[in-house]
C-alpha cells in the first residue's frame, strides 16, 4: 500500500452485509508487511477486531503476544453474547497474552466525521479509517501516501475524501498518543528490484494480461462470461475496458458464455470466458467443441472450495483433474496455474500466447486465494513482453486446407471468416486429416486423436523448463503447484535454513509439464506433494511420470497453508525410514 | 444500416457458387432439400461477397446444413448454434450470420439461449426448421409436436403443451418473425431476403416435412390444393386477403381477429386490416401467429420487422464513443493508471 | 383437484409452526423479510401438515428461502431450481411444492427449464423475486434490468432489452400468472393463496427491493402514497376499477386497453372491463401484464388462472390406465415377455 | 435367435436412410453364431452385401475363403461407380478368393410379395428376409422359430407377416436349391445352463434391470433424461413401462434430465438419468449437487467416439476420467461398467443397489457397442436377486438428523417429504456434519470431504472379489474393464492354449476397484492393461495402485479391438525384456 511488498487476502464468509456482531457476518482482513513476501501470514501480529464477533472469529489467527485492537464500543452486551462469549473477553483476563489495545473506535471516528459536516450514516462508516490510522501509526506507514490514495479513490466526493483523512489521522494520533501500545513494528523499507510498481489482486491481474495479449497478438479480445464467485472481477474488469476495444458480453449462463466465446474465436478474437469450478463443469461439454475444432480460447478457472456450491468464498485447488479431463473422448487442453496474484499477468498473457499460436484450448487456474488477494506489481511494458504470432491463413492460399498442420506446432491454421479463398467448414463430428471433411474412418480417427494429443505434448517446446528453488539433488523434493507457492516457498526456505537438503518445485505449467519434470525428480530421494486437494496434482504426476514415488500432503479445508503446517510434514516424512 | 456495411461481391454471384463439394445426406423427400435450394439462390441475390457468409448450426437434420453451403460454416453442438453464431456477428459485424437448427435444437435444449439472443436483438438470422420431431436420433417428440402424438418416446400420445414458435418470438421481444413453408421456394426465398435486410434477429419458422418420422405434419396446411383457402401470406403495406377467390380477409373486431368474406354482410376490401410489419406493440401481430385451422388461415410471409437497435451495432457505438473520451488508449495506459509508485 | 388430494393438518397451524430455527441472513431491509413473512401466513391458511410443504431453490439471495422455512426444503444450484421441483412433483403428487428464486436464477440460467416447466403445467408454485438485478453476487444486471442501467458489468449502460416476466409465461403456454410486492403483504398472502389452489404451474413475479444492490427500482410503483394511481389491483370477476378516487379504470378499445375516468366522457363503470382470470384466449391477459407506467397503471394480483390438466396428473392417469390394461403386472412378466426358449 | 448363443452388433454410420448406395449409407451387421460367444466376431465366415456399397464397406471384415451373398440386382453401373469400384467386383475377378453368391435377392423377394398381394412399396422391403432365409439354411437354423419370431413381430399385420414368411421360406429354398453354395456351417447346438432364455440387447437389459432394482426395493422408478445416440434406446424402453409405475420424463436438455432426478431422489424414487459423453459433460455441475446432498441417483453413461460430438455411432471407452473426476471439487461416485449385452441387466440392478444403499450417486457406464450390441440372455427370476433395503428414516425418529451417519456405511438416512417429523434442508453448500446446516467451518469441510470419499470406498466391503480368468499368478496378466470383456476373454483363452502364463483380470467394479485388486496385481510378473482409450483405465490404476508398472495397450479407432491385436500385443510385452 504505501511503498512495501504487501500480500494480502480477504477471507469473508458467503452472507453479504450479514447481520452485524455475529461470528458469520465477520469480514476479516490480514495484512502482512515485509520485504520478501510469497504469502499472506499464516498467523498475524496485528489483529483488528470491528466488533465481538470479529475477535471471536479471528483471535485464532494472531500469533502469542501479537497486538490485538478492538473497538471498545461495540463490545456492549447484546454483541457480546450474540457472538457466543459467555463473558466480556475485553475484562474477563481470556486476553491477557496478548497486547489488547481497546480503542473508542466508532465514536471517535464519528465525531470527526460529524464535525465535518457528514450526515450520520455516512459518519458511521469511516470508522475503517481511523483503525486504519491506528494500524499506519503502529507499522510506520507513510499518513500521506495513504491521503494520497483516499484521496484518488473518492476523486469525485471531496467531502467524503477530506473527512476519511481527517478521520485517518485521528486514529494514527490517538494510536500514537495512547500508552498501551508497548511494540511499534519498523518494517525495513522493502528490497525490490528497481522499476515502477502498483498493487494488483490477481483477478485483475488476469485480465491485464488478456488485454496485453490482445494488444500484442493484435486479435480484439472478447470475453463471453457469467457472474460467479469469485471470477466475477475479471468480468467486471474487462466490461471497463471498451476504449480498448474490449468485448465483453454478460451472457445468460456459462454456456453462452463459452459459446459465444467459440464463435468470437472462429472469427478471429482472442477469445475468453471466465469462471468458477461448477461454471467450468458447464462448460465442459463445449470446451470439447474448442478442442475438436482446433480453435484457441481462454478458459480462466478461478477455483473455489467444492463439490458443487460448496464454500464458495474460500479457496482449494480441487479442480484439476476436472480442467484436465472433465471431458467425454480424450480431449486435451493446454493448462496453466498462475502462482500469486501479480503472476496472474504473466500467466494470463502466456495462456493467451500459447493457445493462440498452437490452436489449442488452454485453461487458465488460479484461486479465490490469489484472485482475490493482492500484491505488489512490477508494471511491465507492453513491447516487452514476448511477440504472440498467431497462425493466421492468408487470403486465397491456394494450400489453404482446414486441417493442414504446421509441422512443428502440429497447430492447424486460424482462416478467418470474411476472408476470400478461405471458406471451410468446422464442427464437432471428427473430421478427416487435412481435408477436414466429416470422418467415421477409424484409422483417420486414430490419427487425429494422436495428433490432438501431440500438439499438447510439443507446447512443452515452448515453455521454459521447471526451476528448483534450493539445491539440485537431495533427500526431499516439495512439489506444489498453482497458488501455493508463496506459502511453500516459506516453508521451504525455513526448512534449508535448518540445513536439511530439501528443494522446491512448483509448477506453473501443468499440462504439458515442463521437459525436464522427470529429470528434476529423479536427483531427490523423496518426493513430498503439497496441495490443497485430496492429491490431484499427485494423482496426475503419478500417470505422467509413474517412476517415481509421490508422497501426498494434502490439505482440504478452504484455507491455505501454513508454514507449520508444511515444516511439520516435511520434517515428518524426511524422518520416515 | 447493418445490410450496407458487408462488402459486396463485384461480379454477381450465382446459386452453383454457393454450392459444396459435400454429398447432402438427408433422406430423399425431406424438406430441407428445398430449403437449401432456396438459401442458395438468395445468397446471390443479397450480393454480399462469398467469403462473408456464414452459417452456425447446432447438431440434427437441420443442422448438416452448414456442410452443404460453399461460406464459412460452423457445425455446432445441440441447442449452442446462437451463442456461437452471436459471438461471430458481434466479433465481426462484416459477416452476414445465418444459424439453420431444428425446432429441438433451437427450442429444447437451446429454448434458453434462443430466447436470450432475441430479446439481444444480435444481427442474425435463424432459420428454424419445424419438423416438430427429434429427426436425428430418429424420431422422439420434440417441444413443437402436437399435444398427444405418439412418438417413439411418447407411446401414450404426449402430455405436454407445445410451444407456438412465434409466441416465444414476440415474448422475448423479437423484432423479426416470419413463417414459411417447405414446398414454397417463393415464399422462403421472399422471407430470407427480408430476413437478411432486416437489422436484429431474424427469426424464420420453416414448416417442415421430415418424411421418415413425422409424414405429413404439416400437410393439412402444406397441401398445395387447399394451400389457398388455408394460407394467409402476408405482405407489408397489402390487406390481409385470401382464399382461392381471393375473397376472404381478415378484420380487426371486438374479440380479436375474425374471418370475413368480402362481398358478403356489406364487407369491402376497406374493412380489411392492412399488414403492418413494423407495428411496434405486438397486438397484432400476436394475434397473427396465434391464427390456427380450422377457424383462421395459418400466416405466412413476414409478419413483424420492427427497426431495432441491435446489440453488436449498440456495443461498437459504446466502444467508439469510450475509445474518443477514454484517456486509456493502450494497455501501458492501462498498467500506469492509477496509484503508482517507483522504487 | 391436485389443492384437494395433499393431506389436510388435523390441528390447525400457525407462523410459528413454519418459521425455522435458522438465522436470517438477508440484509436489514431487503424486501425478501416480507416475502418470507407472507409465506409464513400462507402456509397455516392452506391447511396442509407441515411436513406436505417442500420448498425448492436455486442459487441466490432469494434462493436462500428454503433454510428459513420449517419444512422439507432443498437448496439447489443456480437456475436448476424448476426441474428439482418437478422431480420431486413428478415422483410424489401429495406434496405441495414451492418454488423461490431470483430473477437471474429463474429467467438467465434457468432460462428454457422455466418455460419448459410453465409449458408443461407442472403442479408448482413459483415465487419470482424480481430485484432486477443479481443480489448474490453482488450487483451485475440480470435479464430484467431497464435497458440502459449502469450496473457492475455494464458500466456503460446495459444494450440488452429486458424479458417482461408476465409476457413470457403467457408464451410459454402459461396457465396461472400474479404479480405482487414485497411491500404489501395482503396482497401477496392473497396471490401466494390462489397459487396453492391453482392446478399447474403458477408463477408469482413479487417485485422485490435489493437495499443493497439496486434501491429503489420499484419505487415509482411501490410508492405507498401514490399507489392507489399507480397500481391496478385485479380480482376476478370485479371492475378494472382503481385510483385514489376509484374512479379511473381500463376500457378495451380499438387499438387495446385504454384508462378512463368514470363520469368523464358518459363513461361508467358499464364500460369498464370485469376482469376474468379463467379466459383461455391470453390476448388480454397479455395487455394487462404488458400495462406500464406512464400510461397506465401496472397490473396486480392474480392476471390469469386458467384451469388445465396439469402433467403430473396426466402422467398419473397414464399409469394407472397403463396398469389396468396391460398385462404385464411386474418386472418378471416383462422379462418373459415375447420371444423366449427353454435349453 | 434361434437356439443359439450369439452376439450381435449393429455398426452403421451416422448417417440416417443416406442415400443409398454409398459407402456412407451402409448398415452392416454382423452375425457370430456358435456355443461360448464373449464377442461379435472379428472377421466374419459370410457376409450379406445388399448392395455394392455394403460389398466394399464390409470386405475387410469377412475370412479369406469365406461366403460373401450378394443382391446381384443392385450392381448396376451407377450403384457400382457410386460405391467407388472402378469396375464390377461380381465380374473382375478380384472376389476370387471368395464363395460368392450371386443371388438376384430384390427381384425374387419382390415377386412373392406381390404374389401375396402386397402393394410394390412394401414388397421392396422385404428382402432382408430372404437374405435371411438363405442364411437360415446356410447355418442349419430351424425356420419355424424364425417363423414364429416373424409371426409375433408382426401380430397385429397378419398380411405382412404371412408374407415375410413366405419371402423367408423362399429365401431359404432358393440358398438349398443353388450349387453355389460349397460350404454349409454345422453348429452344434449351444452348450448353455439350462434355463429359460431370451435374447436381450444392452440397452433393453439397462433398462429392465432397473425396473427390476426399483420393484425390489420398492421405490418406484423415476427418469429423467434427454435423446442421444447411443443412449436413447433406455429412454424409449422405459417410456414403455407405465404398468410398471415407471415416470419417465423426456425433459428440455440433460441438465433439465439430471435435476429432475434428483428432485425425485430426494422425494424418494429410484432416479436415473441416461445419456452419452457430451450429455454426461452437461450433467457434471449436477452431479456434484447429487454428491453433495448424498442422494441416490443412478447416471448411465453409454459411451460413444469423442471428443465433443465425436462418434456418436462408434464405441469407445474414453469417458472413464470424466466419469470419476469431471466435477469441481473432491467429488466422488461409485463407478461401475457392464461387461456385455446380458451383463447390462445385473450391472443396473447392482448400480441402484449401491445407490440407494449406500446413499450416493452411482455412475453406471456401457457404451456403444454392448449397449446396442445383443446377447443370449437367461432370464432370472426378481424374487433370486440380492435384495435392497435402501436406508430410509422412519416417521417422527427422534434421532433424525440429516447428516447423521450409519456406522458401517457412513450412508446417511433418506428422509422422504411428506414424513412426519423429518422435516430438513439439504442443499449443494458445505454442510455441517451430523446437523446439516451450511457451514464454511474449515475443520468441519475436511471431515465432510473425508466422509463423502470415505463412504464410497466402504463400497468395497460390499461387493464381490475381483475374480482372475485363468491362473492366479504367472507372467502376464491382462487387466481390462467394461465392455471389452468378450474381446480379452478370447484373446487370453488363445494365448492360454499357447501355454503361456498368461490371465486375464477384468474389471466391472471400477470406484471403488475390488479390495483383492493389489494382491492379484503382486502375482503377476508384468500388467498389461487393455482398453479402448488412451489409456485411462491404465492411468487410474497408476493413481490408486501406484506400487505397480503398467503396461498401456490401446485402440481408439471407434471399433472394438481383435483377436489379433490383442494376442499380438500381449505375445509382444511377454518378450520384451
Ligand atoms: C448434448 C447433446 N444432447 C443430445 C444430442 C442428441 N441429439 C442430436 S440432434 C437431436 C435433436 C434433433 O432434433 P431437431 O433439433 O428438431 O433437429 P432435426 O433432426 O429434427 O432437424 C438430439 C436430441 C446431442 N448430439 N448432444
Ligand atoms: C453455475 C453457477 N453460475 C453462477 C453462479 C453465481 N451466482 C450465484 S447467484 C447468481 C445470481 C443471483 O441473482 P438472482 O438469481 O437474481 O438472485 P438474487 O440474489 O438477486 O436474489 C449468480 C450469478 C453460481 N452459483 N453457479
Ligand atoms: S430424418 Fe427427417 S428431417 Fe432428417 S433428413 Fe430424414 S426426412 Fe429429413
Ligand atoms: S443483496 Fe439485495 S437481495 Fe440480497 S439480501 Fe441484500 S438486499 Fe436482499
Ligand atoms: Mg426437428
Ligand atoms: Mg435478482
Amino acid at each position: 500500500m504505501s511503498g512495501n511488498d504487501l500480500s494480502t487476502f480477504p477471507d469473508y464468509p458467503a452472507e453479504i452485509r450479514a447481520p452485524h456482531n455475529t461470528v458469520a457476518g465477520v469480514s476479516g482482513y490480514q495484512v502482512h508487511i515485509g520485504s520478501e513476501i510469497h504469502t499472506i501470514g499464516d498467523k498475524c501480529d496485528v489483529l483488528v477486531a470491528m466488533n465481538p464477533a470479529s475477535l471471536r472469529a479471528n483471535l485464532q489467527w494472531v500469533n502469542m503476544g501479537g497486538t490485538i485492537i478492538v473497538d471498545a464500543d461495540t463490545f456492549v452486551e447484546r454483541a457480546i453474547t450474540k457472538a457466543g462469549y459467555e463473558s466480556n473477553p475485553l475484562e474477563d483476563g481470556s486476553l491477557s497474552s496478548y497486547n489488547l489495545i481497546k480503542a473508542p473506535i466508532s465514536s471517535a471516528a464519528k465525531q470527526v466525521a460529524l464535525e465535518q459536516g457528514l450526515e450520520l450514516k455516512e459518519a458511521d462508516r469511516t470508522k475503517n479509517m481511523y483503525a486504519l490510522g491506528m494500524v499506519a501509526f503502529m507499522f510506520d506507514r507513510d499518513l500521506q501516501i495513504l491521503s494520497n490514495q483516499i484521496a484518488a479513490k473518492f476523486k469525485k466526493k471531496p467531502k467524503i475524501s477530506e473527512t476519511n483523512i481527517a478521520v485517518l489521522k485521528a486514529g494514527y494520533i490517538y494510536a500514537e498518543s495512547i500508552e498501551a501500545i508497548e511494540s511499534r513494528y519498523h518494517i525495513p523499507t522493502a528490497t525490490l528490484e528497481k522499476g515502477k510498481y502498483r498493487n494488483i489482486s490477481g483477478n485483475i491481474a488476469t485480465a491485464w494480461g488478456l488485454l496485453a495479449a490482445a494488444e500484442r497478438s493484435g486479435r480484439p479480445l472478447f470475453l463471453g462470461s457469467y457472474p460467479i464467485t469469485p471470477a466475477t472481477d475479471i468480468l467486471i474488469e474487462l466490461a471497463k475496458h471498451k476504449s480498448l476495444n474490449a468485448r465483453v458480453m454478460q451472457c445468460e449462463d456459462e454456456i453462452a458464455g463459452i459459446c459465444s466465446s467459440i464463435g468470437a474465436s472462429y472469427a478471429g478474437s482472442l477469445a475468453v470466458t471466465s469462471t468458477s469450478g461448477p461454471g467450468l463443469s458447464l462448460k465442459s461439454e463445449a470446451i470439447g467443441l474448442a478442442v475438436m475444432t482446433e480453435l484457441p480460447l481462454v478458459i480462466v478457472d478461478v477455483q473455489r472450495g467444492g463439490p458443487s456450491t460448496g464454500l464458495p468464498t474460500k479457496s482449494e485447488q480441487a479442480d484439476l483433474l476436472q480442467v484436465l479431463y472433465g471431458r467425454n473422448g480424450s480431449c486435451p487442453c493446454i493448462v496453466l496455474a498462475a502462482t500469486s496474484p501479480n503472476d496472474c499477468f504473466e500467466t494470463a498473457y502466456m495462456a493467451a500466447k500459447l493457445s493462440m499460436e498452437h490452436m489449442t484450448p488452454t485453461i487458465l487456474m488460479t484461486d479465490g486465494y490469489i484472485g482475490q488477494g493482492s500484491e505488489l506489481f512490477r508494471i511491465p511494458k507492453v513491447a516487452d513482453m514476448p511477440s504472440i504470432t498467431p497462425p493466421i491463413a492468408e487470403k486465397n492460399d491456394p494450400n489453404y486446407k482446414p486441417y493442414r498442420r504446421d509441422d512443428k506446432t502440429l497447430a492447424r491454421k486460424w482462416a478467418l471468416p470474411g476472408t476470400q479463398g478461405l471458406e471451410h467448414r468446422v464442427g464437432g463430428l471428427e473430421k478427416s486429416d487435412i481435408l477436414g471433411a466429416v470422418s467415421t474412418d477409424p484409422n483417420n480417427h486414430e490419427k487425429m486423436v494422436y495428433y490432438r494429443n501431440e500438439k499438447v505434448q510439443r507446447v512443452a517446446d515452448y515453455i521454459p523448463e521447471q526451476n528448483v528453488i534450493g539445491e539440485e539433488s537431495g533427500d526431499l523434493l516439495v512439489v506444489s503447484w498453482g497458488g501455493t507457492k508463496g506459502q511453500t516457498y516459506i516453508a521451504v526456505k525455513e526448512i534449508q535454513k535448518q540445513g536439511k537438503k530439501v528443494s522446491l518445485a512448483h509448477f506453473k505449467y501443468i499440462m504439458p509439464l515442463p521437459k525436464n519434470t522427470a529429470e528434476i525428480f529423479a536427483k531427490f530421494k523423496k518426493i513430498l506433494v503439497c496441495e490443497l486437494s485430496d492429491g490431484q496434482f499427485a494423482n496426475y504426476l503419478r500417470m505422467v511420470h509413474p517412476q517415481f514415488t509421490y508422497r501426498k500432503y494434502n490439505k482440504i479445508k478452504g484455507t491455505p497453508f501454513t508454514t507449520i503446517e508444511l515444516t511439520n510434514a516435511i520434517n515428518q516424512y524426511l524422518k520416515e525410514e | 444500416m447493418s445490410y450496407d456495411i458487408i462488402e459486396r461481391s463485384e461480379v454477381p454471384l450465382t446459386k452453383e457458387d454457393f454450392a459444396s463439394d459435400q454429398m447432402v445426406k438427408w433422406c430423399p423427400g425431406c424438406g430441407s432439400h428445398a430449403i437449401l435450394a432456396s438459401l442458395e439462390n438468395v445468397f446471390p441475390k443479397i450480393g454480399y461477397k462469398r467469403e462473408n457468409f456464414c452459417v452456425v448450426s447446432g447438431i440434427g437434420c437441420a443442422s448438416r446444413f452448414p456442410y452443404y453451403v460453399n461460406t464459412f460454416g460452423f457445425h455446432g453442438i445441440h441447442g449452442r448454434a446462437t451463442p456461437i453464431a452471436t459471438g461471430v456477428r458481434v466479433s465481426n459485424r462484416h459477416l452476414s450470420v445465418w444459424i439453420t437448427a431444428g425446432d429441438g435444437d433451437l427450442m429444447a435444449i437451446g429454448g434458453n439461449h434462443f430466447i436470450h439472443t432475441i430479446r439481444r436483438n444480435v444481427d442474425l438470422n435463424i432459420m428454424l426448421f419445424n419438423n416438430q420431431i427429434y429427426g436425428l436420433t430418429k424420431g422422439q417428440y420434440s417441444p413443437t409436436t402436437p399435444f398427444g402424438q405418439i412418438t417413439k418416446t411418447s407411446p401414450y400420445g404426449t402430455i405436454e403443451k407445445p410451444f407456438a414458435v412465434g409466441k416465444l418470438v414476440l415474448a422475448a421481444q423479437g423484432s423479426f418473425f416470419a413463417r414459411a413453408l417447405d414446398n414454397n421456394p417463393k415464399l422462403m426465398v421472399d422471407v430470407m431476403f427480408e430476413a437478411a435486410k432486416h437489422d436484429g434477429t431474424s427469426v424464420i419458422e420453416i414448416l417442415q416435412n421430415c418424411v421418415i418420422f413425422n409424414d405429413g405434419a404439416h400437410k393439412e396446411i402444406a397441401d398445395r390444393t387447399t394451400a389457398a383457402d388455408k394460407q394467409l401470406i402476408l405482405k407489408h403495406g397489402e390487406p390481409m386477403i385470401f382464399g382461392k377467390d381471393r375473397n376472404k380477409g381478415i378484420r380487426l373486431g371486438a374479440k380479436g381477429l375474425e374471418v370475413v368474406t368480402i362481398g358478403e354482410n356489406n364487407i369491402t376490401e376497406k374493412d380489411i386490416l392492412i399488414h403492418d410489419v413494423t407495428q411496434e406493440d405486438s397486438g397484432i401481430h400476436n394475434m397473427l401467429v396465434d391464427m390456427k385451422l380450422p377457424h383462421y388461415p395459418m400466416a405466412f410471409g413476414v409478419i413483424r420487422a420492427v427497426p431495432t437497435p441491435t446489440y453488436d451495432e449498440l456495443l461498437e457505438e459504446q466502444i467508439k464513443a469510450a475509445q474518443k473520451s477514454s484517456p486509456i488508449k493502450c494497455v501501458d495506459d492501462l498498467l500506469n493508471s492509477g496509484d503508482t509508485w517507483e522504487i
